[in-house]
Order: C-alpha cells, then structure tokens, then sequence
C-alpha cells in the first residue's frame, strides 16, 4: 500500500503535536482533500491551515491550481515564515 | 572566474567576519552586507530570547534559488553568502548574515537589500518569540510564532 | 538611548568586524554595512595599489555632517560609524567601512547606500592609483589620481 | 600684515609641489582674484583649477555666490574628490 508523509512546522507542529507522520494514498489527494484529511487526524490544525501554504517534494503548491499528491511525496505545511 | 554561492543553515554562532571574508575576491571593489539581530524588545513586550526552526533542506533550496535569481537581476555580483541560525537566539545575537561582493557598489547593494526581502517572504523559516515574565512592563511571559509582514 | 555618531580617517587597517560590533545595540534589529575594497584591475590596466589622502579635518566634518543629514531622513537609525583609511592601500584591503544599525532593516539599508553614495561625492579624500609595470597587459606602469563619477 | 592660508591636495599638491603655504591678504579676494593669484604663483595650478572647488575655513563656496577671503582664513583647493 503506497503512503505519503506530511512534516508540521511551527504552529503546525503546536498544533498536530508531531513533527512528521504517513498517511495512506489514494488518488486524487489535491488540496482540498489534503486540507480535510489533515483536519480530520487533527481538529488544532484547521485554523493554522487557514493562513498556511502546501509544499509538495519542496516546491510552494499554488493554491489556485489543481495539483494531487503522489504516492512517497513529501508533503509540508508552511505556516507563516518568519525568517531572517 | 568561480563565483561562489555559499548557503548555510547552522545551530552555530554566525559571524559576520567570517562570512564577509567568505565573499572576498580580488576582482571585488564592494562588499555588502545585511545581519539580523535579535531586539530586545516587540511591542510593549520585553523579549528574553527567539528560537528558530526551519525545514532545513527547503529552506537551503529556497535560498539556492534567491541567489539564481539575483545573479540574472544583477550581472554584477562576485561571490553571495545567506547563513541563516537555528535554535536559540538570545538578544543581541545575529539571527542571519547575507554578504555580496561585486565589482561596483551599486548593484550589491541592491542585491543585499533584495536577498533580505525576499528571504522574510519565501524561506521556510520561522521565529517563535518568548516574552520575559514579571518585567517592569507587567508582560506575563509566554512565546509566540511570528508571522513576517509580506509588505516590503 | 544614545546614539553614537562614530567617524575616523586611519592609516591603520580597518576592520569591518570591529566596526559593525560598534554599533550593535541591544534595540537594533538590523546591521547594514557596506565595504570598498581595492580591485585588482581598472579598465585594462592591472593596479598595484592605491594610495588615498585626505583633507583629514575638513573630512570628518563632513563624514559628521552626513551622519547627521541621514537621521533627519531616515528616524530608525540608531549608531552610524564611517571609517577610512588613508595611505597605502593594497589590492583586496578595505578602504572604508560604513555601519549602521536600526531598529528595522529598510532605514538602515537605505541609509548605508545613501551614506556611502555621498561620501563618494562631497568628503574631500582622494585615491591615486598606482599601476603594475611589465604586466601582461603590457602597460608601463605610472600613477593616476582618481575622480568619482558624479553621477550615482 | 595679515595673510592667509592655502592647502594643496592630490593633483594640486602635485602640480603646486606644496602641500600649503602663506599669502599676503587684502581686501576683496573673491573667487576669480584668488584663482589669478595661484596662478601666478604656480602656473602649473590652471588646468587643476578649472575643475577643482574651493573650500574656506573647511567649508565648500560655491562659485556661482560672491565670497571673499578673510585674514587668517585656510583655502583648501579640492580637486575633483575620489574617496570611498
């Protein structure tokens, strides 16, 4: 069975209490789906995920295009930075 | 000539000395630099230390990319250095250092000023604030994850 | 809070380190600075060193004057050090560091490429360039004093 | 009697072989007087002075405004300046 795995950062971290964990694939998983998968394992997480950004293998998702995860993807939800 | 594209995230003290020499060449008449520092102060808030975490590989990528894309804004630019600190930044320490050398002064100036900008808006980093408790400001502690502004 | 307006013209080499650790501050979020250091060519011809002299009096009055002129344009600064080296000069050596700290990063960025725009244009200091003989460039050497270009 | 002092620097020094010395002063030495008098003295000061300014007393003059020397004043000649 193909899995793909999810980092939290900062008040995702807070939020979900872990740093990393796998979900199941199935096809389809764009945003959407992604955010209410989330929010079910985690109900902290659903206003953090109101001002946070996907990155899928490193790369920004763009909210309005339509995009799904892969199987083995490594997925990361980017609260606010504040680098520097 | 090589140029040099030097990024660098570290629970180390950074130094500014060893960074700018990092970027010094002969074929350089300017280098610039930018360092973050922690305040002692937000606010009304007496801040006691910062913490920074990032996710290190996206972040040194990101970083990668933003120095790409100052060398095609500017032809002028010699060797660039980001290195950002994770971990505990207490006040008065050095969160970030960037240092551009380049030919002619104007150009790596720009790009510091660029580089920094564009870091607080895109590099997966984040600073999470922990406010002293019972100082003179009456604050009641605590910490909190800060969210840059994404107005220039 | 005192701000301290430091300016020096020295013979001594000069240490962008020590400089940018004379203005940090406890309130400061932000060092900017900016570095000129000697290229080891100009046009086609190979430089050996540079020598600069200066009215020394009359340029660190006017060194003082722009620190001045920079805090009633830009009000988030808070220590601004200009230094610069006379005499001998050579070939990947600093000839000036100017340093500013602020509360924020945008003022003192500014600030530093205005100080340093200026600087080039009203502080009464001069370079001579001297060129390297028998290069193979095939130049023959001799000295020239320099002029900035006054435009920016 | 009173006199005045000029400084040379960079491309002056070199042409005037000097770095500074005295003149004697008197009434109504303005800018176009006080070139006329340098020249005098050192000829090889004219193409030096047609691109450098005046500074009194460690200020610039402005070569379009009426001004005159003063006893004991310092005139600097400035060439064209090239610091940074």
């Amino acid at each position: 069975m193909s899995h793909f795995k999810v980092l939290y950062f900062a008040s995702a971290k807070d939020a979900s209490g872990k740093e990393s964990e796998e979900f199941e694939w199935f096809e389809g998983i764009g945003c959407e789906k992604l955010t209410q998968l989330l929010v079910e394992r985690h109900p902290d997480l659903a206003p953090v995920l109101k001002t946070s950004m996907f990155a899928v293998n490193m790369e920004y998702m763009d909210q309005g295009l339509s995009w799904t995860v892969q199987p083995r993807d490594e997925v990361a939800v980017i609260p606010p930075v504040s680098g520097g | 000539m090589a140029m040099k594209d030097i990024v660098k995230i570290t629970a180390d003290t950074i130094s500014l000395d060893e960074i700018a020499k990092s970027v010094q060449d002969p074929k350089a008449g300017a280098i610039s630099t930018f360092s973050g520092t922690t305040r002692d102060n937000f606010e009304d808030k007496v801040v006691k230390t910062l913490a920074y975490e990032a996710y290190i590989p996206m972040a040194e990528k990101s970083m990668k990319s933003l120095i790409t894309a100052a060398r095609s804004k500017w032809d002028d630019l010699i060797h660039v250095a980001i290195v950002h600190k994770i971990g505990d930044c207490p006040v008065g320490e050095t969160s970030v250092v960037i240092a551009v050398s380049s030919g002619h002064r104007q150009q790596g100036l720009e790009a510091v000023h660029w580089l920094i900008d564009e870091l607080k808006v895109q590099v997966p980093i984040w600073k999470k604030e922990v406010y002293a408790t019972g100082g003179p400001d009456g604050s009641d502690g605590g910490e909190v994850w800060k969210a840059n502004s994404s107005l220039p």
